[in-house]
This record gives structure tokens, C-alpha cells and sequence, in this order.
């Protein structure tokens, strides 16, 4: 069964718009990849689920429930966890502070976010906003686990860190698949994706123009889909 | 031409001929009730260079207001008793002369308070605008020479060259004319290339800064000319009230002058003309309905935030700003 | 034609008490006295002068007005008056008399039906002299705070224990009455108008500070007293009416605004009521259009006024006893003032010398 | 070999205890690109900032074009011909993608403090700014708003604009970042061809860019260059890849 | 003699800058933590006075009114939040200072027209009047004292309510980026909600208090709203302990000026002049000494982020 389920999703900005019927589904203790070249749409449908933006049409399910019209924070509770583009960490909070903040749940904590990432550990108490770009992304990564989202996700993923750090969160990512964890991923790295995806999910100006396992998009595909 | 251009320059001609018709039709004091509009929406054009312009949100305008103001009643109260100012430096009632010392008093108070200013941002520069406004204010009231809190009456218009000032139409189209110089010259900063380095200062002055243009020059001699623009508006209250008093200097007017640009629609060209137009319109009309007048200006003015975003302007001319 | 009277007045913001006594007192003196011929246009200031200056505009351009009074405060006055009488406009003020306006620039279009300023200060100096040696004085730091201190000082022979001037529109005064505890002084006098009047009185009552406290007639007024409270018992302040004052005229003013308002009126109300009744009675003996005769009929002052003897100065101050009282607490525990002395008998002004009228 | 274009002696920069810039030295040569690697939090961005001028050095010296630079804020640095971008996008929202671009030609044409000529119709700006944007392929969103554009396009926006400045020295921040696997290999060929331009200093995580672009590699960790020279120096250097690479060289 | 004075004066410096705090508390926890400028927060403080003033005559308790301060400075926050304030959050700061300057034209003259245009009456509890002795010989006012401590208790509350709970996270969370807090599943709407009525109760709650001791009539919000924006920034915004500090330093710097400014200038000049020009001076000096500090710490003395 699927966890969430996009169909047919149109969202504008003002009168602009970016999305033109996106549909994607995750299913249960999947990795989903999602793709696609800059301005194409990705990071507005990550914001279209999460009802930061509110699509026009189309329907958003999650868990069985619709959730589309929903207020984001509704829709965060049902299990939803989310690693923004940019990090967006509370650059007026500490490490530890950011981390707390929005905890909810118990099966991660402190102590298992901070020997995943144990730079984090070393800056607990440090303002968000004087850390490095890739201590952020970790920051980021480790606030939405401390939510115990059902299903997380994962603009950008990767976007800074330096490769062994990469490594390592890829090597978290597969930890956490192994373990069961839903998770909806964006990055440009294909070599590092591909290879953790369960299935993909590709996006051409606003609409989805390819869905199948990582082996079936082949290489003209992926010349064709994201210019590689 | 933009459904805006059309807006102001409707704005502009119904603030020309609403005057004249009174005046024809023997009703002066909507003449003078005209040039009221004028004159704060003159003293707000200023405020909007720095505020719509710069982001440089000032809560101590008032400050450069009544010093122009203050300019304009000392000058003319030592002219009237032909008492020489200082070091034998004889005063004068002549409007031009006034006006030029008005805007450079604003002006070279500016520089200094905008150089200790900027150097805070945000909050802080609302704040510390507001300080140096309440020492003057405070001065003001205490200081005995110049009627402390009694202010300053003048007991006639100073004069312009070949126009009866005491007439409520040649005085209005004075300070109509001053106004539409103003705006003329707020459209025209607007877009040269110091406006593009001030309004990208409100943006994001580290951007401005990496590119080599120190934002905090820009800013000051924006503040500077703002305030003397302002100042140049006291100067004209002055006279249009033949009275000068702490009141110009209070924070309350710092706070009408940020209102007026708010109602009208912060930045844009005819934005404080609109708010002062409306503004004054709702003070009179309200207050001569009913004396809970406060009240429903309050939730007018209420209702044109929460509905109208971008002021008024914002309001009908439908969509919002870009460059 | 009816006679157009301009009501400038503060009827919106915190000082609206004043106003709305000086209004109510005003429409009611008109309409005791049955005169239809009497048209008022009242207009609210805010407290602000650039506004009152706007509204008097109005008032001369627009409305055409034949008179203006009402004004409350001495620096909205001093902006709407000189204006207004150089247009030819009589103006009555019914409070506040700036000094500026007695002087040298007295004018024959203005008259002051109220008090010159320095007038109940000059009052509680010349009783201080009775029972103190060694006074405190404070008053906030602007022009009237100063003319009130110099006032008290004109008449008060005794050595002063201090003097203060005070911030605008301060609320706290614990400082001032550490001073005035350590100085030794045998009195207090003090001059606060408004809230800084009710903020001082409550502050110096409950500091435990037992040197008696003296003040002009408006911080003990109607209109404070219930604000007050208890603290304000015994509290001499002069004054030139009081609601117990023995005449005529002025039991009649008071039933009168008993009856209409449910509440007892204030020295603004009573000043304001006199105002009218000049009004009404120079009417009756000369038309507003004829400017000379109308000025020297209000000149006259032959009206019955609630203070008793009411004549006008050569600067059209009024020369007025003025008396001092003590507020008490009423059976029905209403706190008001009782007469207890007169300090001065037919008070002149003094700036009426440099009046050249 | 030739004079150094930028050439910094011994700098530091502490944040409280923490010691972020720890003697580094460096010199940038004219033609050159030189890759600053090294783990997120090592000091890559701090010492652009102290380039720059945004961050003061605690101590050492910055030398630019045999001027000592130290006592310069970023505006007179970037006046003097340092341009950089941004490791976080930092445009002005509100201009258009073109406007961003014209503010960068207009500062190096000199004093802003022209207050009547206006700037739209001023070839002097449009121009060359137009063909900033058509360098980097922006051209077609040149009246988009900064603030509607995606992250990709910022990214072309920012390195647009140090173009526009002319300047004798890039400093980069992570250029490559949120590029696509397009993006990216358009960028480094781009790069590619601006080192005759100006010589460049560039801090990136993308491998494959560095390894393509550089002829220097300096690796910094915990404020301290472990390692600099050539590309094949740095890959089979084994601290180098314990502490940053990983498998991934 | 002298010297006792002066310490009697430092306490009152002391004294008023406490009160100044606690009108400035509710403030900080508004505009520093929320980052929303509201005027209006003279107008609640007038409210809660009002309140306090009215129950305690109707019920002769100075301490239900004291409750019903708290009960109707919060209500009317709570619905000026949700009515008005909840829009503008996204907006700049600008549109909240027209819409919370509308709020006090609407405030004010509501009241005046619900209480009439005369001060009220509100005195000092019973159980609070009277002194305590100090130590060499002096004596201070127990009311004052208890203000000193209920000022600092609220600190000290406000500051662990900031610093410490998950709440105070939250808060500061939302203030920098409302959007990505509601992403991660906290109702911030309904969190400001409570905080706005908070910020609302603690006005409330100084209005009552200093109340008793002041006029209660329409606008003795006002002239408090300046002072306590004063104070909050000279502290740093966002910051409980600044506040606390910038009161202190504005109180006794103001006492301590309108006390020694003309005796010290008596020293050069007759004393007439003196009392005059050092009044003056006196008057202008919290805003000396606030610009002093700015230019030199351009974000207060303990601003929340370095
Ligand atoms: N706030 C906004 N206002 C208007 N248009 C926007 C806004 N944000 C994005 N867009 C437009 O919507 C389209 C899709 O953008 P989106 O950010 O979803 O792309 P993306 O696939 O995430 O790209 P990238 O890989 O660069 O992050 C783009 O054309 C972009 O210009
Ligand atoms: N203002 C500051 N206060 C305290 N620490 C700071 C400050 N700015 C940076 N730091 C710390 O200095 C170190 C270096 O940061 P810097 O941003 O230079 O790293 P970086 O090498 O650019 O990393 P990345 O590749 O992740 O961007 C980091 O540990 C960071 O937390
Ligand atoms: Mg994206
Ligand atoms: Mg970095």
C-alpha cells in the first residue's frame, strides 16, 4: 500500500505556474528518488505536500488520508518529516536547541542523532547560524529524524557536504532503509542515488515524465530527463 | 502608461483643483485644509526616500520636521522684533531665504545623527532615530528662549516674491508646487543610479557591499536628504499655521509621517500623497461627525492594512511592485 | 441672524475631562438662558495644537464665526489665539491665561474670563506666608510650570527648602519626595497639572511624609478629587470659585449642572458658565456685527458670575478675589472643597501695567 | 614563477575557543585556479570572508596586487578588484535578475552617487549587463524577479554578477552547488574558461569539478592546511583522503 | 546626611527600574521573541489598570481587581492576536506598527467611552501600606518593595520560560522562520496565540500594579510604551536579562539625573539657571545615554545572538 500518493497535482505561484499534474507514490519502507533539472518543479512539489504551498487541483494523500487543504503543521504530525532546500536551520537556537525543539516521539534521541552525526555533538551549543554550511545540513537532517517521521524527506540532501561526510549520510540513509524508514529524496548526485533508490521518479517543467526502478532509467534517459 | 500613472496623476490634478473650486466658490478653508495635505505629504515624500527607498525606517523624522519649522518661526520672530539673530546676523521673512536655511539645518543635523544611527540596523534604528528626535523634543519644550512647550507664534506669513502669502490659494499653490518638486525629484533618485545602490541597500547590503559600494554611504546621504526634505516641510508648516511648537517634534508626528507612507503604499511615488489625502480627509470628516472620531479612524485604518496591502496605492493600482 | 459661537475644545484623548466639563457647563448656561439666537459650533482639538490652529481656520474662514472661546490648555491658546484676535475675532478664553497674552501683547479682542496663570500660585504664596517659614516648590519644566514657581515666589516672604522642576508628563516621583523629606522644608507646594497632579498627591500620601502639602485649585478639582481618594483630605489649593462660594448665581449653577449631568461640577465648568453669561449678556446689549460696541458690552461684564465680583483689568483680565480652600470629605462621602480664607480681595494681575489698553 | 596576485601570510581567526582560520598561508598566481578543499567546518568559508573583507582576521596579512588589503572593508576590496560569491545565495530580491547584474557593472563604473541619470535607459549599464546573464545562460530570465528565480538559476545569477565586476581575482564559494549533473558540467567548463580572466580561488565539494578545474589543491582541516599542491599530489595523498575524500577518489 | 540621601535615591532608581521592567517585560516577550512592534502595548496596560481600578471599587478587593487585570489585559490580547495581529506576521514591520497604532486610537477611546473621561480611583492594598525599616535609619515603602519583587520573579519566570522549556525554543523558532516551524509540526498559530495573551497579561498586570500609584485615565500608556522600548533596547532585544539591566540603568540614571544634574550644575552657575537647565538636561538624558549605548553597541548590551 502506498504511504503517500500524488495524483494529477497543479500549484501555482500568484499567477505563474509550476506545477502542471505531478504524480508520485511512496510506499511503505521505500527509498524514492525524486529528479529532475533546476527550476523543474521538485522542491514545489516537496512544498505542495507539506502544505506550505496550497496546490490547486490534484489530490495528496498520506497514510490513507487525504491531506491536501490541510495546515502544515497537521500534516507534519501525521508523520511527515521534512529536510528543507537551504537547511533553514533557527540560526537563534543552539545545536542542541534545534534539535529539541520539535521533537516529538521517542525512538530517536539526542544521543542516536548525535552518533549519527558526531560533529553535532561537538557543537551542541552553538548558535545555529555560526555553523558551516555542511554542519547545518546535518543539523537539518537530524531536526526532522528527532520528529520520527513516518516518512522523510529530503530536499537536497547532500548539497554542500564534503564527499566522506556524503558518505556517510548516505550510508545513514541506507541504515535508515534498512530499518524500515519511508524516505522521498531529491539530489543531484545521480552516482549516490541511484544505487539507494527503490524506485525514481522524474520531473519535466512541473509534470512527472518518468516513473520506474533506477536500472530502467537508462543513460540516454537520463541524458534526455536531467541533461547528464 | 501604468494604471498607477494614471492613479497619481488623477491624485495630483484632484489635489490641484479641489483648492481651486473652493476657493472660487468662496469656501477658503478647504483651501487651507488642502494645503495641509501638501504640506504632510511633503514632509512623508521625505520619510518615503529613506523609508520606501532605503528601508531605513526612522521613528524620529519628526525631529528634522520641527527643526524646519522652528527654522521658520525663529527666523521670522527675530525679523518681526528686528532683533539680529547672532553676531549681528540679521534674520529675514523672505520664504526662499527660510526655506534654504530650513533644509540646511535638516540637513547638517542629519549627517551627524544619521552617522551614529546607522550604525545600528532593525529595531535598533528605529529606536535610536526615536532617541535623538525626544532630546530635541525634550530641549524644545524646556528651553525658554522660544516659547518652550508654548511654541511660537508667528504673527504673519513671511513673504514669497510677488505672491500675497496671506491668502490661503497663492500659499497653497506654493506648497503645492514645492510638493510636486519633491516628488519630480523622488521619481527621478528613484531610478539613477544612487536610487538602484539605496533601494539594493534595503535589499540586502551585503550584496551591495561585495560589489564595492559602501551601503553606509549610500544610506546616509540618503537619510541626509530625506531629512531635508522633511525639514523644507516644517519650514512650509510653519507658515501655513503661522505657529511653531514641541508638538512638530513629538514622537507622535514622527509616528503620522510612517502612517501616511503605510496608507498610501510604502515606496511608491504618490504613496505618502494618497496617505496624507486620505488621512486628513477621515480626521476632518470623522471628527466633524462625531467626537469618538478616534475611534473609527483607528478601525478604518485598521481595516486598511488588513485589506489593503500596499496601501492604498497598492490597493488600486492592483499588482505589486517590481523593478 | 443668529450669533455663531466657535467651540474650540479638547473632547477626545486623556485630557477630554476638562473639556467635556467646559462644553457641558457651556451648552447648558446657553440653554438655561432660552436664547435662540445662539448658534455654537464645537469642534474637538485632541490636545493638539496644530489641530486647534486647523479648527480656527475653519471656524473664521468657513463657519464664519462672530466669537471663539473654549480653549483649555495655555499651548493651544497660545497658537489659536494671536491668530484669531489679528483676524478681528473676539476670543473669550474660559481657562488658561498665558502671560505672553497679558502683557505687552494684551489685545482688544481677546478676553479672559478665567484667571491670568500666575494668578493661584501668587494666591497660595501670600497664604503661605501665614503659617510657613521654609518652603519646597516644584512644578514640571515648561513655560506655565515656571510662571506658577515664579508666582508662588512674587508673594511668598519666607526662605525656600528647595525648588524643582520636574519632566513633562512624569509619573513617579519617589525621588522628588526623598528630597522634599530631607530638606527640612515646613510646606510643599506644588504645581502638576493632570495625571502628574494624581500620580504626586497618591505617591506623597502613601510615602508617609508628613510636611503639609499646598497646590492651586486644578489638582484638587472635581474632576481629580474622586481619583485622588482620601490622600487628598485637608490638602489646602486656591482657587477663585468653590462649589460652596455664597451667591446667588452660583447656587443656581450648580443645581442646575447637578441636575442635567449627575455629577458636581468643576472650577472649568463654572469658569466656562461665566463665559457664556458674559456672552449672553452683552448680547442683550449690543449686536456681535457692531465690533465697538459689542467689545465695550463684554468689557462691562455685567453678569451675575458664580464667583460674585467679577470686573475686568485694563488688559481684560479679570480682577477677581481669589480664595482658599480645603478639600473635606461630604456625609454622603463625596470629596469636594470648602472655602476656608481669602488670600486676595479684588486680584489684579501683574502684567496689566504693560498693557498699553 | 610569477608574482603573486593574492598572497596571504599566517592568518588567524578564532570564534571564542574555537580556532577556525589557524595560520593559514597562500598565494593565488595569475592564471591559476586553486581549489580549496577540505570536511564542512573547516574554515573554507570563514577564510573567503576574511578575503573579502566580511570577517576580520585576528592577525596575519592578505595581500592583494602587492597591497596589503587588511585594513580595507569589503566594499574598497571589491573595489579593488575582488569579486565573490556566496556559499548561500545573497542577491537583491526584489531587482530582477538583470537589475542584480547592472548594480555589479554600475560599481565598477565608479561613483553611485549620480542622482538624476536614470539607469534604465543607461546603455552603459544594460548592456554589458545583458551579456553577463547570456553568458551564463540567463539571458531568457533576465526580468524575473531574484526572488521567483529557483535555486539553480540564483546560482547562475551570483556568478553572473562577479562577472560583471571584471575583477583581477574570483573568489567562489561552492559555485557548483545545487547545480544539476548539467548544470554542473556546464559550470566547469565555464570556469574552465575564466581562468584567463582572473585567476581563482575556489572552494567546492564537487569532485569531479575540482579534479577537472584545479591546478592547485590546498586541503584545509580544522583551520590548517594539511596538504596543497597538484591534483594527483592530493589523490593519492593518504591523510587527504582519510580526512576528506573517502572512497570517492 | 548626604550620603543616606543618595542611597535612599540609588533604591529609587532601583525601584523605578524594576517598575520599569515590569511594564517592559510583556514587551520584550512581544517584540523581542515574537519580533512584532506592537504600540498597543500602552493601551493594554491601560486596560489592565482600568480593570484593576473598576473591579476593586465594585468589590472593594484590591486583589480581585488585581486578577481581573491579568483576566482582561489576556482577553482582550488574545483577541486583538486573533482578530488583527495573526495577518500581519508575514508582513513587515511596518504594516504591524499602522495596525497597532490603529489599535490605540481604537483602545483608547473605547475606553474612554466605556469609563468615562475622568481618572479613577485605585489605591494600595491595605496588607502593602506602610514602610519597612532600612538599615541606617532610612525606610521604604513596602508596596514599592513588593513591586521590586514581583518585577523580579517575573524575570526570572520569563527567563527560564525562554531559555529553558521546549516552549521558549519554539517561540524563538518561530521567529526566525515561522514557515519551517509549522513543517515540523508545531501549531505556531495557536503557540502565539497563548504568547500574545502572556505579553498582554504582564501588561495588565503593571498597569494594575503601578496603578495604585499613578493617575489611571485614558492614555498613561503612552508616555510608559517610549520608556519601555527604550529599555528593551538598550538590553538587546530578545533578551530577559537586558531588559531587566536596561531598566535598571534607565531608572537610576534618571533618578539620579533629575537629583544631582542641578545641584552639580549650581556648582557653575545661579541656581535658578541650574534648576532650569539641569531639568532639562535631566529630561533628555535616558535618551543620551540610550544613543551613547547604541552607537557603541550597536544591538544593546546583551543582544540574544552574537
Ligand atoms: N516563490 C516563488 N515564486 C514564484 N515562482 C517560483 C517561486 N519558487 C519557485 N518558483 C518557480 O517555480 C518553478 C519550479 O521551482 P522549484 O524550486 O520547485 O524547482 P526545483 O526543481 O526545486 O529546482 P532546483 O533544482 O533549482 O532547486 C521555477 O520555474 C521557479 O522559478
Ligand atoms: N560567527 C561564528 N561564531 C562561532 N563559530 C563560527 C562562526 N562562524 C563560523 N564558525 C565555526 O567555524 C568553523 C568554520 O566554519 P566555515 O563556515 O568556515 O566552514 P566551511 O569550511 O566553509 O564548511 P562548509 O564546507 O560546511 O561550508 C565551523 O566549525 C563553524 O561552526
Ligand atoms: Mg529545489
Ligand atoms: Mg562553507
Amino acid at each position: 500500500m502506498s504511504l503517500l500518493e500524488l495524483k494529477g497535482l497543479e500549484t501555482f505561484y500568484g499567477a505563474s505556474q509550476a506545477l502542471f499534474g505531478v504524480t508520485l507514490d511512496v510506499r511503505e519502507g521505500e527509498v524514492v528518488a525524486l529528479m529532475g533539472r533546476n527550476g523543474m518543479g521538485k522542491t514545489t512539489t516537496i512544498n505542495s505536500i507539506l502544505g506550505l504551498v496550497r496546490p490547486r487541483s490534484g489530490a495528496i494523500s498520506f497514510a490513507g488520508k487525504t491531506i491536501s487543504g490541510l495546515r502544515p503543521h497537521r500534516i507534519a504530525r501525521l508523520g511527515l518529516g521534512l529536510v528543507p532546500e537551504g537547511r533553514r536551520c533557527f540560526p537563534n537556537l543552539t545545536v542542541m536547541e534545534n534539535l529539541v525543539a520539535t521533537a516529538r516521539g521517542n525512538e530517536w534521541t539526542f544521543e542516536k542523532v548525535t552518533a549519527l552525526f558526531p560533529r553535532l555533538g561537538e557543537r551542541r551549543d552553538q548558535y545555529a547560524n555560526t555553523l558551516s554550511g555542511g554542519e547545518q545540513q546535518m543539523l537539518a537532517i537530524g531536526r526532522a529524524l528527532m520528529t520520527n517521521p513516518s516518512l522523510l524527506i529530503l530536499d537536497e540532501a547532500t548539497e554542500g557536504l564534503a564527499p566522506v561526510i556524503r558518505q556517510d549520510i548516505w550510508s545513514a540513509i541506507r541504515t535508515l532503509k534498512a530499518a524500515g524508514q519511508s524516505i522521498l529524496v531529491v539530489d543531484k548526485t545521480l552516482s549516490e542515488l541511484l544505487p539507494v533508490a527503490d524506485r525514481c521518479f522524474v520531473l519535466e517543467k512541473g509534470a512527472t515524465v518518468f516513473e520506474g526502478a533506477p536500472l530502467a532509467l537508462t543513460p540516454e534517459l537520463q541524458d534526455r530527463y536531467l541533461g547528464v | 502608461m501604468t494604471r498607477e500613472t494614471t492613479i497619481n496623476l488623477l491624485l495630483a490634478l484632484l489635489l490641484l483643483g479641489a483648492p481651486i473650486l473652493a476657493a472660487s466658490l468662496g469656501e477658503p478653508f478647504y483651501v487651507t485644509l488642502a494645503t495641509r495635505i501638501v504640506v504632510l505629504a511633503l514632509a512623508a515624500v521625505g520619510l518615503n526616500m529613506a523609508l520606501g527607498l532605503g528601508g531605513l525606517l526612522s521613528f524620529g523624522h519628526a525631529a528634522f520636521f520641527g527643526l524646519g519649522g522652528y527654522v521658520a518661526g525663529i527666523l521670522a520672530t527675530h525679523a518681526f522684533n528686528a532683533e539680529p539673530l547672532f553676531a549681528g546676523i540679521p534674520a529675514t521673512t523672505s520664504m526662499p531665504l527660510i526655506w534654504v536655511v530650513a533644509v540646511a539645518v535638516a540637513g547638517l543635523i542629519a549627517l551627524p545623527i544619521g552617522a551614529i544611527s546607522l550604525r545600528t540596523s532593525g529595531v535598533y534604528f528605529i529606536m535610536i532615530t526615536l532617541a535623538f528626535a525626544q532630546m530635541i523634543y525634550y530641549f524644545a519644550i524646556s528651553w525658554p528662549a522660544y516659547g518652550g512647550e508654548d511654541g511660537l507664534s508667528l504673527s504673519m506669513r513671511n513673504a514669497f516674491p510677488g505672491v500675497n502669502t496671506a491668502k490661503p490659494l497663492p500659499y497653497f499653490l506654493i506648497c503645492y508646487a514645492a510638493l510636486m518638486a519633491a516628488l519630480l525629484l523622488f521619481r527621478v533618485v528613484e531610478g539613477s543610479r544612487f536610487g538602484s545602490a539605496l533601494q539594493a541597500a534595503r535589499q540586502n547590503g551585503t550584496r551591495l557591499a561585495a560589489v564595492g559600494i559602501a551601503p553606509f554611504n549610500i544610506r546616509l546621504v540618503a537619510f541626509a536628504v530625506s531629512a531635508m526634505i522633511t525639514g523644507f516641510a516644517g519650514a512650509l508648516y510653519a507658515d501655513l499655521n503661522r505657529f511653531v511648537g514641541p508638538s512638530m517634534l513629538s514622537w507622535h508626528m514622527s509616528g503620522e509621517l510612517i502612517v501616511l507612507i503605510i496608507l498610501g503604499g510604502k515606496g511608491r511615488l504618490f504613496g505618502p500623497v494618497a496617505g496624507a489625502m486620505i488621512f486628513v480627509f477621515f480626521e476632518y470628516v470623522l471628527g466633524g461627525i462625531t467626537e469618538r472620531w478616534q475611534f473609527f479612524l483607528g478601525l478604518i485604518l485598521l481595516g486598511i492594512v488588513l485589506f489593503a496591502r500596499g496601501g492604498l496605492l497598492g490597493l488600486l493600482s492592483g499588482k505589486p511592485r517590481h523593478v | 441672524e443668529p450669533v455663531k459661537i466657535g467651540v474650540i475644545t479638547t473632547l477626545s484623548g486623556g485630557g477630554a475631562g476638562l473639556g467635556i466639563d467646559m462644553r457641558d457647563a457651556f451648552t447648558l448656561a446657553i440653554k438655561q438662558s432660552g436664547n435662540k439666537d445662539v448658534e455654537l459650533v464645537i469642534e474637538d482639538d485632541a490636545q493638539k495644537p496644530e489641530l486647534a490652529v486647523q479648527i480656527a481656520e475653519k471656524m473664521i474662514q468657513g463657519d464664519k464665526v462672530d466669537l471663539m472661546t473654549g480653549i483649555i490648555w495655555s499651548n493651544l491658546a497660545m497658537a489659536v489665539v494671536p491668530n484669531t484676535v489679528a483676524q478681528d475675532v473676539i476670543y473669550l478664553s474660559p481657562n488658561a491665561g498665558p502671560s505672553a497674552l497679558a502683557g505687552a501683547n494684551c489685545n482688544a479682542n481677546y478676553f479672559n474670563v478665567a484667571y491670568q496663570n500666575d494668578n493661584f500660585h501668587e494666591a497660595m504664596g501670600q497664604y503661605a506666608n501665614k503659617d510657613y517659614k521654609n518652603a519646597f516648590i516644584l512644578a514640571p519644566n515648561y513655560p506655565a510650570g515656571k510662571d506658577a514657581l515664579t508666582g508662588f515666589k512674587r508673594y511668598y516672604k519666607g526662605a525656600l527648602a528647595g525648588e524643582i522642576y520636574t519632566q513633562v508628563g512624569q509619573t513617579d516621583y519617589a525621588a522628588e519626595i526623598a528630597q522634599i523629606r530631607a530638606s527640612g522644608a515646613d510646606t510643599v507646594y506644588f504645581f502638576l497639572p493632570g495625571g502628574m497632579g494624581i500620580a504626586f498627591m497618591k505617591q506623597y500620601a502613601q510615602s508617609g511624609v508628613n510636611i503639609p502639602v499646598m497646590g492651586p485649585g486644578f489638582s484638587f478639582s472635581q474632576d481629580v478629587l474622586p481619583a485622588i481618594g482620601d490622600a487628598a483630605l485637608g490638602v489646602k489649593n486656591s482657587a477663585t470659585w468653590s462649589k460652596d462660594l455664597d451667591n446667588e448665581a452660583n447656587k443656581k449653577f450648580v443645581e442646575a449642572f447637578k441636575a442635567e449631568y449627575k455629577r458636581l461640577p468643576s472650577i472649568y465648568a463654572a469658569q466656562s458658565w461665566d463665559t457664556a453669561n458674559l456672552i449672553l449678556a452683552a448680547l442683550s446689549k449690543a449686536s456681535v456685527k457692531d465690533k465697538d460696541a459689542f467689545r465695550a458690552a463684554l468689557k462691562a461684564a455685567d453678569f451675575q458670575s458664580v464667583r460674585g465680583k467679577f470686573v475686568f483689568n485694563n488688559n481684560n483680565h479679570p480682577i477677581q478675589n481669589i480664595y482658599v480652600r480645603e478639600v473635606v470629605k461630604e456625609a454622603d462621602g463625596v470629596l469636594t472643597n470648602k472655602i476656608i480664607a481669602t488670600a486676595f480681595e479684588d486680584h489684579k494681575d501683574a502684567y496689566a501695567e504693560k498693557c498699553s489698553m | 614563477m610569477s608574482e603573486p596576485v593574492l598572497e596571504i601570510r599566517d592568518l588567524r581567526k578564532s570564534f571564542g575557543a574555537l580556532k577556525a582560520t589557524d595560520g593559514v598561508s597562500l598565494e593565488l598566481h595569475p592564471g591559476q585556479i586553486h581549489a580549496l578543499i577540505g570536511p564542512n567546518g573547516a574554515g573554507k568559508s570563514t577564510l573567503i570572508h576574511q578575503i573579502a573583507g566580511s570577517l576580520r582576521a585576528d592577525s596575519g596579512t592578505i595581500r592583494f596586487l602587492g597591497q596589503d588589503i587588511g585594513g580595507l572593508d569589503m566594499a574598497a576590496r571589491a573595489r579593488l578588484g575582488l569579486a565573490r560569491s556566496f556559499q548561500i545565495s545573497s542577491l537583491a530580491q526584489e531587482f530582477s535578475a538583470l537589475r542584480n547584474v547592472m548594480l555589479a557593472v554600475q560599481a565598477r563604473h565608479g561613483s553611485s552617487f549620480h542622482f538624476f541619470r536614470q539607469v534604465s535607459n543607461d546603455k552603459e549599464l544594460t548592456e554589458p549587463a545583458m551579456a553577463m546573464l547570456e553568458r551564463v545562460d540567463l539571458a531568457a530570465r533576465a526580468h524575473v524577479p531574484a526572488a521567483e528565480l529557483s535555486h539553480g538559476e540564483r546560482r547562475q545569477l551570483e556568478i553572473a554578477i562577479a562577472l560583471a565586476l571584471s575583477p583581477k581575482v574570483f573568489l567562489f564559494d561552492e559555485p557548483m552547488a545545487g547545480m544539476g549533473p548539467e548544470g554542473s558540467k556546464r559550470l566547469t567548463s565555464f570556469l574552465d574558461g575564466l581562468r584567463h580572466e582572473a585567476p581563482m580561488l575556489l572552494v567546492e565539494h564537487d569532485m569531479d569539478a575540482v579534479f577537472a578545474l584545479a591546478d592547485r589543491i590546498s586541503v584545509l582541516v580544522y583551520g590548517r592546511i594539511i596538504a596543497s599542491g597538484t591534483v594527483d599530489e592530493i589523490r593519492s595523498d593518504p591523510d587527504v583522503r582519510r580526512a576528506y575524500l573517502g572512497e570517492a577518489a | 546626611m548626604f550620603t543616606a540621601l543618595l542611597i535612599e535615591q540609588l533604591l529609587n532608581g532601583l525601584q523605578l527600574g524594576v517598575m520599569l521592567f515590569l511594564m517592559a517585560a510583556g514587551l520584550t516577550l512581544i517584540f523581542g521573541v515574537m519580533g512584532l512592534i506592537n504600540l498597543a502595548h500602552g493601551s493594554l496596560y491601560m486596560i489592565g489598570a482600568f480593570a484593576c481600578a473598576t473591579v476593586a471599587a465594585a468589590t472593594g478587593s484590591f486583589w480581585i481587581g488585581l486578577i481581573a487585570s491579568l483576566a482582561a489585559a489576556a482577553g482582550v490580547g488574545a483577541i486583538i492576536e486573533v482578530a488583527v495581529i495573526r495577518r500581519l506576521y508575514d508582513r513587515d514591520h511596518l504594516d504591524q506598527v499602522l495596525a497597532t497604532f490603529a489599535l490605540i486610537l481604537i483602545l483608547s477611546e473605547g475606553a474612554r467611552w466605556l469609563f468615562g473621561s475622568f481618572p479613577l480611583y485605585l489605591d494600595i492594598p491595605p496588607l502593602l501600606q506602610g514602610a519597612v525599616p532600612l538599615p541606617g535609619g532610612g525606610q521604604y515603602q513596602l508596596y514599592r518593595l513588593a513591586i521590586i519583587g514581583v518585577g523580579i520573579a517575573v524575570a526570572i519566570g520569563l527567563y527560564l520560560l525562554i531559555s529553558r522549556t521546549r516552549l521558549g525554543m519554539r517561540i524563538r523558532a518561530g521567529e526566525s522562520d515561522r514557515e519551517m516551524i509549522g513543517a515540523l509540526g508545531v501549531d505556531i498559530g495557536t503557540l502565539y496565540t497563548v504568547v500574545f495573551a502572556l505579553g498582554a497579561a504582564l501588561a495588565g498586570l503593571a498597569g494594575a500594579l503601578v496603578g495604585a500609584l499613578q493617575s489611571v485615565q485614558v492614555g498613561m500608556g503612552e508616555p510608559v510604551l517610549i520608556l519601555a522600548f527604550v529599555v528593551i533596547v538598550i538590553g538587546g532585544i530578545g533578551s530577559i536579562k537586558g531588559a531587566l539591566v536596561g531598566a535598571v540603568i534607565v531608572g537610576v540614571v534618571d533618578t539620579m539625573g533629575r537629583f544631582l544634574l542641578p545641584s552639580l550644575l549650581a556648582l557653575t552657575m545661579p541656581a535658578s539657571q541650574a534648576t532650569t537647565i539641569g531639568a532639562a538636561l535631566a529630561s533628555m538624558l535616558i535618551y543620551v545615554v540610550m544613543a551613547l549605548i547604541l552607537a557603541f553597541r550597536p544591538s544593546g548590551l546583551f543582544s540574544a545572538q552574537s
